[in-house]
């Protein structure tokens, strides 16, 4: 079992020192997640404001992927456009539940290539995507209650 | 080994030695011939050997397990949720709950779906006692009515008051796909749609039709769908609800415990998206793993296959009991209107002295009321005797239950 | 294989060798060293060639099957309830119910236990989720209050507030007796005697009881107890519920089905005596067999064999653990006070990233909350990781653990 | 399997020709008891007076065992002291309880004997017990309501 392909330095320097992290003003949508079989946790807001993703803020419990994962998603975001951060999330899910096969693409993913390896432990895969998900529910209701 | 009839499975001899229990001698050095599988089914060898290795080099807990076992574990345990879902034909793997069997998949639905007073569940008097028993409960807590169609001489469900039965207030249908004292196939595409054009939430009984038939539950239109595994060449201590993924995220929890829960505090807890909601503690894990090799197994011969097998079986038998004095079939006595369990009365013995004289010749049936007690009341029986072919079914056995039955006659000296 | 410890099973070797699991190799060729027993226990040879035989030569359906092999297969069942019975010292083989697991169990019991406004359940904040969320349900139906004992700082419970706890008002206290994630053993002898001093009945979680201590539901004085097959070197899909025979008779069907009634009509139905009452549908057959014959090889080992060497285990596990530097233990740090599930943190590694590091070395344990939230609340922690022994655990693995630990830490480069 | 030791003449005959059927007055109790395996079913009154079994009446639905016990039950409780009653009924239960091991005495049990190869078919001995257990819950609940 190669640990070095899951741990990777990126993702050990992302858990070390966390991008964004910290619970900010404002946001329009709160969302707290759950891995049920594991307890990692995420309370994520989102501040959307002209179709752009202003700030992703986040306080989070878990391990060293769940954690690193929070902070490299927070570092793709933030800044883009709404659509093309949906796009980056599609991209990293395919890659996550591609169960090493599918090649990622750096300049779409930057640190979340070093994501490559998780993909080929089932068992982690759930814990690189828990802030993803989270952002993405948030997001989506951010996006409802601006529509009315 | 002479008759060959159309429809028969081709490999029939191959077929059997599948079934390491088919080569059972009994008291007196008889074979077994093996008529009681609408009670339970018997495993191929590829069941259990799944199951052996299962427990002999993945065993582990599921889902919480992080370590090598526990992911093989998971896999094999999630792995045989696909099969289910593919087996059904489901829209998502999500849909399909892993209960310890029939009854307890038609309970979860009787205790999570809300009634209330002034709500109506509309079941049928052909139904098995585990889909009578928990309506009769649920209706009896909530306040809600109990209604039910009636069975024609025939044996077909009676719908000449269904208008007037599924109306308004109906909140639930539930009904079996194919009964198992009459053998009766029922409209289950039709009864759905009357419970949709209400309003009302559809549930199939399957025990006895995912043995033998093709099961598409987008086809049928249905709501929820049950089956058993021990019917199904799988193993006992498994069974599946299917529902619609939107249906059985709305229903509140049925058992609370580990894995169904999403956040636990003392004060309170929030509970997990189907499936894992409605999967509260360590699941049956080499159960599911056998009941996927066992519905493999299935797909492998092909469920068009078996169905067409035990049509020819039932046909050859109907023929064959016709031919006994005295004997007299309750259901359809058409082969192709009914399932492969034929119940029926002989005329001087009682059903329980039946089955005892042909069990002393190795031929095993069932007696009794086979958990339908208001479908026998229909027809003025307290009690029947039941052949049940399945698969591994030959001609040359139905031949042994026919000279049996001949035997049975002699033996009380009738006529 | 040099350490020998005082109380070890002599035999452990031989032990060893019944369980082919303990044979397989993983990912790199490294054996397996399976820490992870209080989630799931490994099974023995025999136990799984018991049930091949059941499935392979005695398989069809019980109690309602009269043939041969009908009744081979209600002897084998209603034997293992036999069994059962003498392994927890019941009066009466009419208390012990097969259900799917302890989960279900307890869910029983919280579904038919009857609560109001006014009335309290008592349980504890180390219960498994289990023991937890049946009573949070059953208190948000029938609007009883949910009371808990805490728990103290070195892992005991908190018995200060004993007395206003349990009152008059209290009908059921609900504990476990060996804590799944602090491995403390409880008083369940005195928390039964408190509950019937006040009249509310007493319920055991045996589940992580049943595999390491002698139970005798006589000496403790219970009213309920429950416990797990599977990890009691049984198989999935089987527990036990154990009950005083008066009580249990008294109780309301749980799950309504075929099996456990006395007679039904289509308006209403009445209902078998305990066990059957409770025993709805067709039960984990198969599965009854396989817990029977793992009973019998727990009892042939002795059941305070197992607790020596449990124990043992433990005191050195307990000793290995307190030379990583930066781990600490939750829960007692006497052997003799706890059972063989050890919870612990290293500083600067989360609990999943240990158990990934450990698992790449062959040591198989469990991260995260155990199914126990509130109790990982208790002590300020999310999640913790978990290592179990059982009777087939040896010093070695202790040794290889501890070693692993020491890998993690340089792995994660921590001083 | 011996066919012959468990359909005894004996029993075909009280099965075709069963004494005492009917339900008859007076009586001072009455239940229906069930076997929920198979559905036989027996409705069942006691007479009791002066401490005799002055009648047990019944209404039966089963197969020949369970009918055959039920006619040979009530000719040999009728005119018998309740407690000699009581313990017939005891010797008939060891017989059936004892796997075919207890050798049945026929001064007590008269035709009952024929009931002995029974027990070597466990399936089948609830079903010689059936009228038996209702007489005996008649019995206790017709002596309970003369004394209290
Ligand atoms: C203390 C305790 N109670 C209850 C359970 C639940 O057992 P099961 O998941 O088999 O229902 C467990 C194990 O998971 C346990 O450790
Ligand atoms: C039509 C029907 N429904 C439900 C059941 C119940 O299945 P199980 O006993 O496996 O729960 C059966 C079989 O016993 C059946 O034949």
């Amino acid at each position: 079992m190669d640990l070095d392909s899951l741990y990777q330095e990126i993702i050990l320097d992302h858990y070390k020192n966390p991008h964004h992290k910290g619970l900010r003003e404002p946001f329009e949508a709160e969302v707290h997640h759950v891995n049920p079989t594991c307890g990692d946790e995420v309370t994520l807001r989102v501040h959307l404001s002209e179709g752009v993703v202003q700030d992703v803020s986040y306080d989070a419990l878990g391990c060293s992927i769940s954690q690193a994962a929070a902070s490299v998603m927070t570092d793709l975001v933030i800044g883009k456009p709404v659509d093309e951060a949906m796009r980056i999330h599609g991209e990293f899910l395919a890659l996550m539940q591609g169960k090493g096969t599918v090649e990622p693409d750096e300049e779409v993913l930057e640190d979340g290539i070093a994501f490559a390896g998780v993909a080929k432990f089932p068992a982690r895969v759930k814990c690189a995507l828990l802030s993803w998900m989270a952002w993405k529910d948030a997001t989506t209701r951010s996006l409802e209650a601006s529509h009315g | 080994m002479s008759v060959t009839l159309p429809g028969l499975l081709p490999e029939l001899e191959v077929i059997r030695k599948d079934f390491p229990i088919l080569e059972r001698t009994l008291a007196d050095g008889r074979p077994l011939v093996y008529l009681d599988s609408a009670n339970t089914s018997q495993k191929p060898q590829v069941v259990i050997d799944t199951m052996v290795d299962h427990l002999e080099r993945h065993n582990a807990n599921i889902a919480r397990a992080m370590h090598q076992l526990g992911a093989e574990a998971t896999e094999a345990y999630e792995g045989a949720r696909d099969k289910v879902a593919a087996f059904v034909n489901a829209p998502s793997r999500n849909e399909v709950i892993f209960t310890k069997n029939a009854t307890e998949a038609l309970n979860l639905l009787a205790r999570t779906i809300e009634l209330g007073p002034g709500d109506n569940v509309v079941i049928t008097e052909m139904e098995h006692h585990s889909n009578i028993v928990p309506w009769q409960l649920a209706c009896e807590r909530s306040g809600a009515e109990l209604r039910w169609f009636g069975v024609t001489d025939d044996g077909h469900l009676d719908l000449s008051n269904a208008d007037a039965l599924v109306d308004e207030h109906t909140k639930v249908v539930a009904f079996t796909w194919v009964s198992n004292m009459l053998g009766t196939v029922n409209p289950v595409g039709d009864l759905s749609a009357r419970a949709r054009a209400v309003g009302a939430v559809s549930v199939i009984d399957a025990s006895q039709a995912a043995p033998q038939l093709p099961v598409d539950v987008a086809a049928t239109g249905c709501d929820f769908l049950v089956f058993t595994g021990h019917k199904t060449v799988g193993p006992t201590g498994i069974g599946v609800l299917w529902g619609r993924e939107d249906l059985l995220n709305a229903l509140p929890p049925f058992h609370g415990g580990g894995e169904m829960i999403e956040t636990v505090t003392m004060q309170r807890s929030t509970y997990a998206r189907a499936p894992h909601r409605f999967e509260a503690g360590t699941p049956p894990i080499v159960e599911a793993v056998g009941l996927g090799a066992a519905l493999d197994y299935l797909a492998h011969i092909g469920m068009d296959a078996v169905h067409a097998h035990e049509q020819a079986i039932t046909a050859y038998a109907l023929e064959g009991l016709a031919t006994v004095p005295g004997l007299s079939v309750l259901g359809p006595l058409d082969a192709a209107q009914r399932g492969g369990a034929i119940s029926f009365e002989l005329e001087g013995v009682h059903p329980h002295d039946v089955a005892q004289v042909l069990d002393s010749r190795g031929v095993a049936i069932r007696a009794g009321h086979h958990c339908a007690k208001p479908a026998h009341a229909r027809f003025g029986v307290q009690s029947s005797s039941r052949m049940s072919s399945y698969l591994y079914t030959t001609p040359a056995e139905i031949d042994a239950l026919v000279e049996a039955l001949e035997y049975t006659r002699s033996y009380f000296k009738l006529g």
